[in-house]
């Protein structure tokens, strides 16, 4: 039974592989069209404005770490600020990556300090604008609950992994600007669905970097993932009826 | 073309922890294990940067006397000591434990309390928010469910509790797996971009 | 009197940090300020006791441990990352980070295909024929099929609410698919139920953790007043 | 086969290759040279939005009277495929299905809320405004930048001002456009020159400093300027290809999404810039556009600045005038914004030395990135035919430049809309909810009353679990994993001292593990707690503290492996009873796994990397009710993970009930922990329940109290 999880899983991963290269090296394939999501409509409001008005935005990047089950979502994330600070890099106050881990903040610098060199504003790049403000969950939350308050922040944009206490880091937020957030975490994605003024459910966290076209990989992999959900949605629905009918 | 070593570390070391996961064999379980542990450390070390790092930011606040650079030398007297103390006698003795007891666990208690405040009022400003047919079937299972965790006073409502049972157990799972089935793909598709090389963060 | 000093700490942490209902004050800055330090502190010290001692360092003074790769190859690492402020280095410091990301990567895909895809699809796509066992006899199960009917519905539905592939649309924004649009929104129910569900268990157990507090505060003032 | 270096990455690709196999930058120039097939669609590297509009004004064949079609012409319709572009959506919602290039007017609808009258839609205005316009003349321009160009990164502007120069003279030859053709061939060099030619003979031209300016930002610009270098300039560009010139622009246009649009430039700010820059120009007075915004006017001091352009143009020949406000608009910003203070070192500077490092830099910047700003500045200084005539006007710009500069450096000064601050929430709201669920929570410990009836029925996975532990066997350890924070023990200490007291109770020795790093210590607490109770459990004898385990799903894979190996790698304590360490040396020997876990993903990977390593051994699992739904599915599955539960404080509360229960009586004789937060609990639900039925009860009220205006209104 083992065995058998573990090869179809290869072959899913293999299957998924295989999606996403084909469709990056798509030459003259033109960039997908996705459902229109207004998180990110408000997102490139926010760095609008961030820019424009010399204000801060705040990407809280969570408190899990890159060895943990979430770690997918701090990659995200950090891709996702590699987008946001391109963009910010220009403004009076750049981006600020908050983070509970030490090498996802390290990481979050490196981001930083790449989308800064790439829009030569290398000199106004300061790593402490990647940074931790508190070690665990709870540490976390309390350090970058204070983020906004203390750093003139008007968006806080929450993409990583975050647990229930993504609701104080919102609400914290939310007394300064808006607030955008997305995390793996089930617990942490029902907090911000009450608390952030637009949520990101479920996978939709995923979708940040084909909605900010960070590149065409990530197109690729939203299409790859679209493909893969009816698979799976087929799979789900044929094996039920296997099952019904008593063949297995 | 330039040849990075670091892209061909990260899909080096994915690609075997990957097939490791899925080819036992004795040469990939030999290798994954050092990776394992090398990853156990370095992820340890990380860790110990962040402490850096978050010293770091404070240190710079004191120095700069800016705002709240207070509360700062407040942090750090309160992180070198808890450090020293831990260090000296280790994480589980008595001296540790009443750290832990007495200062880290009453403030987290009452930082997850303060949340029980927060999701209460973000759940009142939702309803004067966003008015669509999602919220009301999401306060109206909030409040099902709610009902039937809570004991009634004087009377007991079996069917109450069956109710709330089968919610958590029925809609409420399957919507769940929907999410988690769909995060799996998403994880899956993020991972394997880093592992194709179409993600760097590691990139410098 | 330790007794006494503790119970004081407490009342007066628990009050700082609930005095944040008020907006942000300097009682709980200084809680919140007292929280990182002391989870700080205390992970680093489990950090260095705990595993760069026993696992790195201390076996380096062991030479018959210099034979395990698995104590020179972290330690390179872990040189690198140290020494990534080196200009000199700047190449090969991104190499413990690769590292470190190329096994998140790993895990990452691992956990979700073995851990979550396969046997969530194995668990959802049970019979809906199910059939129960009793006094003998065996029954068509009416219950759980439709339980399980449910399960299968709303899995399928809310996993389709996800589908981001749209049809652009003259004049309008991008939206679903047409014959994705109606599971869309049967799938949006059963997240919103299962976001009730998760809201109501997340209020549970931050209102338990109240609890704790206000008992605590209780009982001490219980203790001062007669 | 014949390979093309990518000029944005330097890597080799095919011959015929339009993007870069690596990075998707555009390895082929889109214009009318570029596009073999000469209608096929541009694809954008980087998924940049293809020009549809380009395809389509060149099958209308029209070459616009003003011509700079890619200002307007960039925001994608909404049947653009490519209308992915997330950005431009929100801008273009209302904005016109196709950018016709007769300049039919469309509303165009202001991305960030501040609406603009209906303009002449994208094509035209860009182009039209500034050859009808005297230069910049109007306070409009520095006002309308911020609202269209908020997001906007400096080089965009820059960029687009360039752009703007060209199209400037519509009547002005555009001297930029033959070179475009030169680049769809794929020479690179002359492509490259295009813009900084025209953009030099922009400001002859139009003898405004604006265009320099626009540039370089301002310091630079005035030394640019001031000092006539000698510059060679191409005689090819100069001559004015005005019927090529939509076309070619947009080639170039394209050209330098493509190479910026991978990584370096996110293709959706460019797009949404240029459609930012549309509405502006068209403003700022096509011939036929409405020239003003009133409500940015407000937003810059009105009296400085355009006395200071209209002082500054005047000395400027005639065809000034004929630059238009549509150049002014989309040059100024960017030097604006170049001069405002920020927080780290002037940005002109930097500007000045990143452009030099630029124009060295080799392999993937050759091409591409030498058309930035950074360059042209540089170029511009060096353009002798050009500048002769700005030069006279110098003494004047150079007293209101630095005037302008001195008020914009002061902060206040800065006409800038400020984000929207929302009023700091009223505490009163956090007051009286937590006043209130303070209130129902002392209540029973004051009445001393237990009103609450304990759970009815034992939940099945409650009842599995005491059962499970019934039948443990003695003679090897048991695992707990005390997987929660601090934060979660109020509600899992309950819990997990309830279940502990039963394993203790049937004496099987237990080994304790974290993967949280305050779990050694949470554990010991735990300890400490049912010692009373149970004094046999000592360290080393019948419980092994194992401490605490790093690095998540990775250290507990090691874990599953071997676990004494993972925690420890050194021989243990003296003290420790030698058998029950030889049994930490396979995790199969476990009698059990008790989990105990506030965040489901903890419990997942537990089932994931150790219990499918070892499935014989059963896993409880203990968690949070906010975890419930999560960690159910293990548990109800035809093949559970998971062989037990006990959920939150009810789940505590029921197992301390089964621990003590009287078989006599059926009642629980010795209540616990749980037993004692059961009525505060229950009282802390009705409340809750209570505020929010009251907050729904409001809001619904409220709405129908809207409504009802609404109605009465109408």
């Amino acid at each position: 039974m083992d065995a058998l999880i573990g090869w179809v899983a290869l072959a899913v991963a293999v299957l998924m592989a295989a999606l996403i290269l084909a469709y990056s090296l798509t030459r003259r394939a033109t960039w997908p069209t996705f459902r229109h999501m207004p998180p990110f409509d408000a997102l490139a409001v926010d760095l609008g404005r961030s820019v424009e008005a010399g204000t801060r935005l705040h990407v809280a990047l969570g408190s899990g770490s890159l060895t943990s089950n979430d770690s997918a979502a701090s990659l995200i994330g950090l891709a996702t600020l590699s987008q946001i600070a391109t963009a910010g890099s220009v403004s009076d106050k750049p981006p600020l990556a908050t983070s509970g881990d030490g090498a996802v903040a390290l990481l979050a610098q490196d981001v930083l300090r790449v989308a800064f060199r790439q829009q030569r504003a290398e000199d106004r790049y300061d790593p402490l604008l990647g940074r931790v403000t508190g070690v665990g969950a709870q540490g976390y939350a309390a350090g970058a609950m204070h983020t906004a308050p203390d750093e003139d922040v008007t968006a806080t944009i929450v993409l990583g992994a975050v647990g229930p206490e993504a609701a104080l880091i919102a609400e914290s937020g939310a007394r300064r600007g808006t607030v955008i957030g997305g995390t793996l975490d089930v617990q942490g994605q029902t907090a911000l669905y009450v608390t952030a003024d637009h949520p990101l459910i479920g996978e939709e966290l995923f979708a940040s970097g084909a909605y900010l076209h960070v590149n065409r990989a990530h197109a690729a992999s939203l299409q790859a993932q679209d493909i893969l959900r009816w698979l799976v949605i087929a799979s789900i629905v044929g094996l039920a009826v296997v099952r019904t009918l008593g063949l297995l | 073309m330039r040849f990075k070593a670091s892209v061909v570390v990260a899909i080096l070391t994915g690609a075997i922890m990957l097939l490791g996961y899925f080819l036992p064999g004795i040469f990939f379980a030999s290798v994954r294990d050092v990776m394992l542990r090398s990853g156990m450390i370095i992820g340890t070390v990380a860790l110990l940067l962040g402490v850096g790092n978050l010293l770091q930011v404070h240190l710079r606040k004191i120095r700069e006397q800016r705002p709240g650079h207070l509360y700062s030398i407040f942090m750090v007297i309160s992180l070198f000591s808890v450090f020293a103390v831990v260090v000296l006698f280790g994480p589980a003795h008595p001296y540790s434990v009443w750290v832990v007891s007495e200062i880290q666990r009453p403030l987290e208690i009452g930082l997850m309390g303060l949340l029980a405040v927060v999701l209460l009022l973000a759940g009142v400003r939702l309803l004067f928010r966003r008015q669509a047919l999602g919220t009301l079937v999401f306060f109206l299972t909030a409040f099902l469910v709610l009902l039937g965790t809570a004991p009634l006073p004087f009377i007991s409502l079996p069917f109450l509790e069956g109710l709330r049972n089968w919610i958590a157990q029925v809609p409420a799972v399957a919507g769940a797996r929907g999410i988690i089935l769909g995060v799996a793909l998403g994880a899956t598709a993020t991972g394997l971009r880093v592992l194709l090389g179409f993600d760097q963060p590691y990139e410098r | 009197m330790s007794d006494v000093a503790a119970a004081a700490l407490g009342f007066f942490l628990t009050v700082a940090i609930l005095s944040y209902v008020l907006g942000d004050n300097v009682l709980f800055r200084i809680a919140a300020h007292l929280l990182i330090g002391v989870t700080a502190g205390y992970l680093a010290a489990v950090a260095w006791q705990s595993v760069l001692w026993p696992q790195l360092f201390g076996r380096m003074l062991n030479l018959m441990a210099w034979l395990d790769p698995a104590l020179w190859i972290p330690l390179i690492l872990v040189l690198l990352m140290i020494g990534r402020s080196t200009p000199r280095l700047s190449v090969l410091s991104s190499v413990p980070m690769a590292f470190l990301v190329g096994l998140a990567a790993a895990v990452a895909v691992g956990g979700a295909l073995t851990g979550t895809l396969i046997p969530q699809i194995a668990a959802t796509a049970v019979s809906l024929s199910p059939v129960r066992q009793s006094s003998g006899a065996v029954f068509f199960d009416l219950e759980s099929a439709l339980s399980n009917l449910i399960i299968l519905v709303g899995t399928v539905t809310t996993l389709a609410y996800f589908h981001f592939g749209a049809r652009p649309r003259a004049g309008e924004v991008p939206a679903r698919p047409f014959w994705v649009a109606p599971l869309a929104r049967v799938g949006e129910v059963f997240l919103a139920v299962a976001f009730g569900a998760l809201y109501a268990g997340a209020l549970a157990a931050s209102l338990t953790a109240l609890i704790d507090r206000v008992v605590f505060v209780q009982q001490i003032v219980g203790r001062l007043l007669p | 086969m014949a390979d093309v270096r990518c000029p944005m990455c330097g890597k080799p690709n095919a011959e015929e290759a339009e993007t870069c196999l690596y990075c998707q930058a555009r390895l082929k120039p889109v214009g009318p040279g570029a596009a073999p097939g000469g209608d096929a669609e541009p694809v954008a590297a980087g998924g940049e939005p293809a020009p549809d509009w380009l395809s389509r004004l060149r099958d209308q064949g029209s070459p616009m009277p003003g011509g700079t079609r890619e200002l307007s012409g960039e925001p994608e319709s909404p049947t653009d495929k490519e209308a992915s572009d997330w950005l431009s959506r929100i801008r273009t919602r209302a904005d016109d299905e196709s950018p016709s290039p007769s300049g039919a007017t469309s509303p165009a609808e202001d991305v960030f809320g501040r609406g603009k009258p209906a303009e002449p839609s994208g094509p035209s205005p860009a182009f039209a405004p500034s050859a009808g316009e005297g230069v910049p003349a109007s306070a409009a321009t520095p006002l309308a930048e911020p609202a269209s160009e908020e997001d906007e990164p400096e080089w965009l502007k820059r960029l687009r001002a360039r752009r703007a120069v060209e199209g400037t003279p519509g009547a002005a030859p555009a001297p930029s456009f033959p070179a475009p053709q030169a680049t769809g061939e794929g020479l690179p060099p002359d492509w490259m020159h295009a813009p900084h030619e025209d953009l030099a003979t922009g400001p002859t031209a139009a003898a405004s400093p604006q265009p320099a300016g626009s540039e370089g930002g301002m310091p630079s610009w005035l030394s640019d300027v001031q000092p006539p270098a000698p510059r060679p300039t191409p005689v090819e560009n100069v001559p004015p290809a005005a019927p090529a010139t939509p076309a070619a622009f947009a080639s170039e246009d394209d050209e330098l999404r493509g190479a910026y649009s991978e990584k370096e430039i996110p293709d959706w700010l460019v797009s949404a810039r240029e459609e930012a820059a549309a509405p502006v120009a068209g403003l700022a007075g096509g011939p036929e556009a409405p020239t003003e915004t009133p409500p940015l006017e407000e937003l810059l001091a009105p009296g400085v600045l355009p006395e200071w352009l209209t002082a500054g143009s005047s000395p400027t020949p005639p065809p000034m005038e004929a630059l238009g406000a549509g150049l002014e608009q989309a040059v100024l910003p960017p030097w604006l914004r170049a001069m405002r203070p920020v927080e780290g070192p002037l940005a002109p500077k930097g500007e000045a030395g990143e452009a030099e490092e630029r124009v060295e830099s080799a392999g993937p910047l050759a091409g591409l990135r030498g058309v930035l700003p950074p360059k042209v500045e540089a170029e511009v200084g060096r353009h002798p035919p050009v500048l002769p005539s700005v030069l006279d006007i110098q003494p004047a710009h150079a007293a209101h430049a630095e005037l302008l500069q001195r008020i914009i450096s002061t902060p206040e000064s800065r006409a800038v809309p400020r984000a929207r601050r929302r009023p700091q929430a009223r505490p009163w709201g956090g007051l009286v909810v937590l006043v209130i669920l303070v209130a129902a929570m002392i209540v029973p410990g004051l009445t001393g009353t237990s009103v609450f009836a304990r759970p009815s029925v034992v939940a099945v996975e409650t009842l599995q679990t005491a059962n499970l532990i019934n039948s443990l066997p003695l003679d090897r350890p048991l695992l707990l994993a005390v997987d929660y924070d601090a934060a979660a023990s109020a509600e899992l200490e309950a819990a997990a001292l309830a279940v502990l007291d039963h394993v203790m109770t049937i004496g099987a020795p237990i080994a304790s593990v974290s993967t949280r790093p305050v779990g050694p210590a949470l554990a010991e607490r735990l300890m400490a707690r049912t010692r009373a109770a149970h004094p046999q459990y000592q360290a080393g004898i019948n419980y092994l503290p194992l401490g605490y385990l790093p690095a998540g799903p990775i250290g507990l894979r090691a874990f599953a492996a071997n676990p004494w190996q993972a925690v420890y790698a050194q021989s243990a304590p003296e003290s420790w009873d030698a058998g029950l360490v030889a049994a930490l040396h396979a995790s199969s020997n476990f009698s059990a796994i008790l989990v105990v876990a506030s965040d489901p993903a903890v419990l997942q990977t537990w089932i994931e990397q150790v219990h499918t390593a070892v499935p014989s051994v059963p896993l409880v699992a203990i968690v949070s009710a906010a975890a419930e739904p999560l960690a159910r599915p293990y548990y109800e599955s035809a093949f559970p993970s998971v062989q037990g539960m006990v959920v939150g404080l009810a789940g505590a509360e029921a197992y301390e009930c089964l621990n003590a229960l009287d078989p006599a009586s059926g009642r629980c004789g010795r209540p616990g922990v749980a037993d004692s937060m059961w009525d505060p609990f229950g009282m802390a639900v009705l409340g809750a329940v209570l505020i929010l039925l009251v907050g729904g009860l409001a809001s619904v009220i409220r709405r129908g109290v809207i409504s009802m205006r609404r109605t009465s209104h109408e």
